[in-house]
């Protein structure tokens, strides 16, 4: 399936990509007006900066094997036909398990107290956007055999 | 208002040729007349002319000069010139006929002469061999000697052209007193007024003549390559260029007819692909060696020279042009009907594709 | 009545068995039996139930049409009575009787009721592990409520939290010295218990029930306190009674291979009611965890569609919320500690040699899967830099050529 | 030492409502202009430090930012502009000779502009490029007097070594080093993927980058940085570079701190040593020795390849091409005084050479006067900004264009005009290697590959309406411009008509 992977090699740690992801999935068609609310977005991604100039950013790998969902335990994880994994936040009630579970931490804590993750962008109908608003290719979305 | 050489001059035209594959002297002057005279639409009175091979067979070794005088003065240097280099051995006015539409004629005079190389040495031009020298006399008369100008020197052929109609043009210079086994025709349609006499076409250098229909977009990049090779570009007319650019091709580089159509309208890149691997090399080479002479825009030309008629397009084939044939005798015209005038049951005819040289040569039967 | 599959059981164990099935094998019949009357619900939400975090339709662990997109029938409120092996066949308190050719028993745990004096006879006095349980109490519950709990484990303390907002007093005894002794040790589990003391639970240790009587409760250190709700969740043990009756072999839980098959052919068992080796601790053990008894129904499953499959890879991990209060342990306490503490939050490492082989996080913590992992593979820690690693969790501290294969490899 | 008289040129101009904190800015600005101030709870900006590039702006998302050009000015002085004064200032502070970099920026004549193109009405038809085949492949190198057949008539005649492009422009010489390696990587695939070539300048070649050598042409300059004969085999062509047009008569030099390992090895000089290209070449102090490096290169490379010589467009051009042209040399280079460095003396930059028109027009009638056009071919750069630059520049006589500073547009230079520092924020002019990851190759390739393909459209439509289908029929071709808003001697050195004749 198409993936989102990472060109470590020519990620830059500019974090455009965050505050692209959390504008996408933060409902408003303005990003000025998603950061000036009293809670700022809350990004599915998330950059990692390290000594060296090593930068890269960390989404869901929407696993095979989701361990996430198999330790769930309300089953508000659920991954659909297409492999891509989707939290049901109506059924979360953030206990925070398939944060243990998940070996990327790409699960993290939303505004609302419920797990968010990266659903490729699905949600709101796009090429996920981390990926469109990269500015140096770092983030592709694409086959991988 | 300005004059060929001054100022450069689009124009459209209508072309016509003859040959006899035979070369027998049985095609009458009236004929290519008859022929061109069908196209009147496509000149508008400011040129026209003719080119006839083969019809001084009495002279047939030595150059003619057809020379237009504008004054006394300018016949007498002329004169004096000819008289120094070359043994003139006939002279005389060439016969016209008045006709109502041809005015302000210049005096135009007819010189069978034999070129004096050994003076010629003398005064320095060694070595030198007979063509080239004729050639420099002819620019150096028609640059230097303000008022007299030569459009006409080949052997046993002679250029005739005015301003006017074609087909009056003929008349004028009475052709149908001549036969030949070769004619070319031109009618010119310029798009300023009024032409000059020297401006009409066809033109020649040595035996080749050019009439050619149309405007080359490439003229001043084949221009100022020409002329790296002394060729001086005078009038500043298409025809000109493309006559010394064959000049050059055929008489000083040797390359045939078929070589020189691969250069002008050298085939598209993209055809070289499908051909046999030499003979893309060489166009290759060619393109390359003489890419300024590759000429662009639309062009028709037909080339007289001595035993041969080639007929050409551009390589787009933005201009008409159909060739036909019956019994040894081959047909070229702008216009099909300029072929059917002068005869209606062609063995064939037919429109040949862009940068497809028509070339015929005379073959004539042992006696 | 004749099926190709049969599960008993409807929890997580039984829910992994059905997927695993249907991953492999899209027509063969399935039954599904459970002593439990009520469409598949989550157990560990009973105490989100009790404290009112989640309504009742929120509880089911799969969505209505479970069942029905899985061709799965089901008998629900029925028990199963007795497992003829040989006969391949099933015997249901109704009378009915089921052929089978694969079975999968994953009937979980049962409530650990310790033998008290009066016990027996006591009012109000649940346990609280089955929804039931959670509706008897509800039942009665009110702000004037004396609710006292036995057991400081990870069940009496989501008890504790559901009803301490909602009651008048709360005692919670325990005859261990520390509370959740099974994923604590002494310092974290004070951490936490002071914590919950500040919550206004009240906390008794080494203490134990030594008889119930018209609701009070006699304390081993001679206190007596009166109840309106008694909650004794000392712990579970492993429902393994039919599979005994059926001859399974049987030890600290049901044992199973790797591919979770039975003593006995065709017999397959995952979930609270099996004993599975714990890679973290080395050693065979009952993990009553619901990620666990998934994992395992699914590769149950698998087996019995005739995928060969394997589940090796178990070991504790718990993500536990206290009032507010993170906690998230993983693997076993012994081995060398490695602690790092940045404010209030508390990071405990236990390694063997190069090894992670558990960890206790108190805090709001992010990425604590990455630290999870690191036991589950087994991860030789000296070939990442643990330092920065211990600081926080990340992938940085992986190798470039790890991190490609994370994060860049065809996946 | 004492005030500071130099007030900042640019002004960040922020837009707080828009601003949300995300710090971008800060993270992209290598001369740390932004920061975020934790007890104003906002950006700030450092604006002495702003270049203008333009970087922070270009990746803002939320288009909080634009720089401006300060309006603080000193008194108005027609004869010591402020420019003016800022630099005697900046002199008289630091006591240098002061530095500058890309093509001269100022108020000269741009006769590109005063030149239009001819088109064909009625009297002949234009071309159509979407419907007929329309040619931009051009041969560089010597041509033969004439062409030599067999009976067969097979070519005999063997051609001097030639380049063949596909289009008639090729990227000019940038040393790695001057840039950055990913930004030489795009300038390779591109020129490799486009059929044309790029120049390593005098920066030596990385063996990376031998893949691409059909598409190379590499230089030997006064430096003689990196060269050997693997080296100059590796080409396509040879290029000795004589002259630049930023910088006439003045060498190059290329700071220490530049020079990290991977450039010393392709250097072949000592890390962190300054690279100093004298002046001249000092094997070179007459056309006759241009002569002998010519040949002794020919001979090292078995006269398979081309050899360029590559000179600033000075006051008696024409005459030095002449000389150039009977010097064994196939191609010569001619670079205009806008053409762009890495650093120049300012004053020079400003102030020396020509333009590159009139060098170009001189050049090639001067080549036909002498009848040596044929010996040699020409290539022109020194500010070639656009499609119609190069269709003027191949009628004035050119057979092919160079192209710098557009290519390094194209991948994102903002012509801040301060790689001298090392600091470019947009991966070209640098070689740290955070600032070099900046440009991925990959997206920089695809840029210069649309650049060319856009203008190679352009040119083929401009020749279409000319009725041109080939581009050597342009060539030369000056009967195509008309010159408009020039003087009869400029039209006279262009050799072109006024608009209207």
């Amino acid at each position: 399936m198409k993936r989102v992977y990472v060109n470590e090699e020519w990620c830059l740690g500019c974090h455009l990509c965050e505050y692209e992801c959390a504008f996408a999935n933060s409902g408003e068609t303005n990003i000025v007006k998603a950061f000036k609310r009293d809670r700022k977005p809350i990004p599915r991604l998330h950059v990692e900066d390290a000594e060296n100039g090593i930068h890269f950013a960390v989404s869901c790998r929407q696993c095979e094997v989701p361990y996430c969902v198999l330790g769930c335990i309300t089953g508000a994880l659920s991954k659909d036909e297409k492999g891509i994994i989707h939290i049901d936040e109506n059924k979360c009630i953030g206990c925070r398990t398939c944060m243990l579970m998940c070996p990327y931490g790409a699960l993290t804590i939303n505004n609302n107290k419920t797990v968010t993750k990266c659903e490729l962008c699905t949600n709101n109908n796009q090429e996920p956007a981390c990926v469109q608003n990269c500015p140096n290719n770092a983030i592709v979305f694409e086959e991988r055999e | 208002m300005l004059r060929e050489g001054e100022i450069r001059i689009p124009s459209g035209c209508a072309i016509s040729g003859i040959i006899d594959r035979k070369g027998r002297r049985c095609l009458n002057g009236q004929k290519i007349v008859d022929s061109i005279a069908i196209m009147h639409d496509r000149s508008n009175g400011l040129g026209g002319g003719f080119a006839g091979y083969g019809i001084y067979p009495e002279f047939a070794d030595l150059y003619a000069f057809h020379i237009f005088y504008d004054t006394m003065e300018a016949k007498e240097a002329c004169e004096r010139y000819l008289d120094r280099y070359f043994e003139v051995v006939s002279y005389g006015i060439i016969p016209t006929k008045s006709v109502e539409s041809i005015q302000d004629s210049p005096m135009i005079m007819r010189y069978f002469v034999n070129p004096l190389l050994t003076k010629a040495k003398t005064i320095g031009k060694v070595p030198i061999d007979e063509e080239t020298f004729v050639v420099e006399t002819v620019f150096y008369i028609n640059s230097n000697i303000d008022g007299a100008y030569i459009f006409s020197n080949g052997k046993n052929m002679g250029i005739f052209k005015a301003v006017g109609f074609p087909e009056d043009v003929g008349e004028f210079y009475r052709l149908n007193e001549y036969d030949g086994y070769s004619w070319t025709a031109h009618g010119r349609y310029p798009t300023n007024t009024p032409g000059w006499w020297g401006g009409a076409h066809p033109f020649g250098l040595l035996d080749y003549s050019i009439v050619h229909n149309g405007e080359i977009s490439s003229y001043d990049a084949n221009r100022r390559y020409i002329e790296m090779f002394d060729y001086k570009c005078t009038l500043l007319t298409d025809t000109e260029a493309i006559t010394y650019i064959i000049d050059f091709l055929n008489r000083k580089n040797g390359l045939s007819f078929e070589d020189i159509s691969k250069i002008i309208a050298a085939p598209f890149w993209s055809e070289l692909e499908h051909m046999d691997p030499a003979e893309a090399k060489k166009i290759k080479t060619f393109r390359n060696a003489f890419s300024s002479l590759l000429i662009t825009g639309p062009f028709s030309i037909i080339c007289g020279f001595t035993d041969g008629i080639m007929a050409l397009n551009d390589r787009l084939k933005l201009r008409s042009m159909v060739v036909g044939e019956k019994d040894d005798i081959v047909y070229l015209a702008s216009e099909e009907a300029a072929i059917r005038a002068v005869c209606q049951d062609l063995d064939y005819i037919r429109a040949p594709k862009g940068g497809e040289p028509i070339i015929v040569r005379v073959e004539r039967e042992e006696k | 009545m004749k099926k190709k599959y049969v599960i008993i059981g409807n929890s997580a164990a039984g829910i992994g068995g059905v997927t695993g099935i249907r991953k492999e094998d899209k027509a063969g019949s399935i039954l599904l039996i459970s002593n439990e009357k009520y469409h598949t619900y989550s157990r560990p939400l009973i105490s989100y139930w009790l404290q009112g975090k989640v309504t009742r339709e929120n509880m089911s662990y799969r969505d209505d049409r479970f069942y029905e997109d899985n061709q799965c029938e089901t008998r629900l409120g029925v028990a199963v009575t007795n497992i003829d092996a040989n006969q391949k066949q099933l015997i249901l308190d109704n009378g009915e009787t089921v052929e089978y050719e694969k079975l999968l028993i994953s009937t979980g745990s049962v409530p650990f009721v310790p033998p008290i004096k009066g016990q027996k006879e006591a009012q109000n006095c649940f346990t609280f592990t089955t929804m039931k349980a959670a509706e008897g109490i509800k039942a009665i519950l009110n702000d004037q409520s004396r609710v006292v709990i036995l057991g400081a484990g990870l069940i009496g303390l989501k008890a504790a939290e559901a009803m301490i907002n909602q009651c008048k007093s709360l005692h919670v005894i325990d005859l261990a010295d520390k509370i959740l002794p099974s994923i604590l040790d002494l310092e974290t589990a004070e951490y936490v218990k002071t914590y919950l003391e500040e919550k206004g639970m009240v906390f008794h240790l080494q203490t134990q029930i030594d008889k119930i009587e018209d609701q009070k409760t006699f304390l081993s250190d001679d206190a007596i306190l009166d109840y309106d709700i008694l909650v004794l969740a000392v712990g579970t043990r492993p429902a393994t009674s039919l599979a005994e009756k059926a001859e399974l072999k049987t030890a600290r839980g049901i044992v199973t291979d790797t591919q979770q098959l039975t003593s006995k052919a065709d017999i397959y068992a995952a979930g609270d009611c099996t004993m599975s080796y714990d890679m973290s601790a080395e050693m065979d053990k009952n993990m009553a965890i619901l990620p666990n008894a998934y994992m395992q129904g699914e590769v149950a499953g698998l087996n019995m569609a005739g995928k060969a499959t394997i589940f090796e890879k178990a070991f504790p991990i718990n993500s536990l919320g206290l009032l507010g209060m993170h906690i998230f342990t993983a693997g076993d306490l012994n081995g060398e500690c490695k602690s790092v503490t940045d404010g209030d939050d508390i990071k405990k490492f236990y390694f063997k040699e190069n090894y992670l082989k558990g960890f206790v996080l108190i805090g709001d913590f992010v990425r604590p899967g990455i630290y999870a992992n690191l036991i589950r593979q087994q991860t030789d820690c000296s070939t990442i830099d643990m330092e920065t690693m211990m600081k926080t969790p990340q992938l940085a501290a992986f190798s470039h050529n790890e991190r490609f294969k994370k994060l860049s490899a065809a996946h | 030492m004492g005030i500071n008289l130099l007030y900042p040129k640019y002004e960040v101009i922020r837009n707080f409502d828009r601003c949300i904190e995300c710090r971008v800015c800060e993270r992209q600005c290598a001369n740390e202009v932004h920061s975020y101030d934790p007890e104003l709870k906002r950006m700030v900006a450092d604006e002495s430090k702003c270049v203008d590039c333009q970087r922070c702006v270009a990746l803002c998302p939320t288009r909080a930012l634009k720089i401006v050009e300060t309006d603080n000015t000193f008194k108005k002085n027609v004869n010591w502009k402020q420019q003016t004064i800022e630099e005697v200032y900046r002199q008289a502070e630091s006591g240098g000779v002061l530095l500058s970099s890309m093509g001269n920026p100022q108020e000269y004549p741009v006769y590109w502009d005063k030149m239009l193109i001819n088109a064909s009405q009625v009297t002949n038809p234009s071309i159509d490029p979407l419907r007929e085949p329309m040619e931009t492949k051009v041969f560089l190198g010597k041509k033969p007097k004439n062409i030599e057949l067999d009976e067969a008539g097979n070519v005999k005649t063997i051609l001097e070594p030639q380049i063949e492009l596909e289009l008639p422009i090729m990227f000019s010489a940038m040393s790695y080093g001057s840039i950055s390696e990913n930004a030489h990587k795009a300038l390779a695939r591109a020129a490799t993927k486009m059929g044309t070539c790029y120049n390593t300048g005098e920066g030596g070649l990385n063996k990376e980058l031998y893949q691409y050598g059909e598409h190379t042409i590499v230089q030997v300059a006064s430096g003689r940085f990196g060269v050997h004969p693997d080296y100059l085999m590796a080409g396509k062509a040879i290029e000795i570079k004589m002259g630049q047009g930023a910088k006439p008569g003045i060498g190059g030099h290329l700071p220490g701190r530049k020079i990290g390992e991977k450039v010393s090895q392709t250097r072949m000089i000592p890390q962190g040593s300054d690279a100093i290209s004298p002046a001249p070449h000092h094997d070179i102090y007459s056309i006759e020795d241009l002569r002998q490096l010519i040949f002794s290169l020919k001979e090292a490379t078995n006269y398979s390849k081309p050899v360029i010589v590559k000179i600033a467009a000075v006051h008696n051009v024409a005459a030095i091409a002449s000389g150039i042209a009977r010097s064994g040399a196939d191609i010569i280079a001619i670079d205009g005084f806008r053409g762009g460095t890495g650093a120049a003396p300012t004053r020079i930059r400003d102030n020396v050479g020509i333009p590159i028109e009139l060098a170009l027009a001189a050049v090639d009638q001067r080549l036909r006067e002498e009848k040596i056009r044929n010996d040699i071919s020409i290539v022109v750069g020194g500010s070639i900004r656009s499609a119609s630059d190069v269709v003027k520049a191949i009628a004035l006589g050119a057979d092919a264009c160079y192209i710098g500073t557009a290519a390094l547009l194209a991948i994102g230079c903002h012509l801040c005009r301060k790689c001298q520092t090392g600091k470019c924020n947009w991966g070209i002019a640098t070689q740290r290697e955070d600032l070099v990851k900046r440009l991925n190759p990959d997206i920089a390739t695809k840029r210069l590959e649309n650049l060319l393909t856009a203008w190679n459209h352009e040119i083929q439509e401009m020749m279409g309406g000319m009725g041109i289908n080939s581009i050597e029929a342009l060539k030369g071709n000056r009967l195509m411009l008309r010159g408009i808003g020039l003087s009869a001697k400029e039209l006279e050195i262009l050799q072109i008509k006024h608009a209207g004749e």
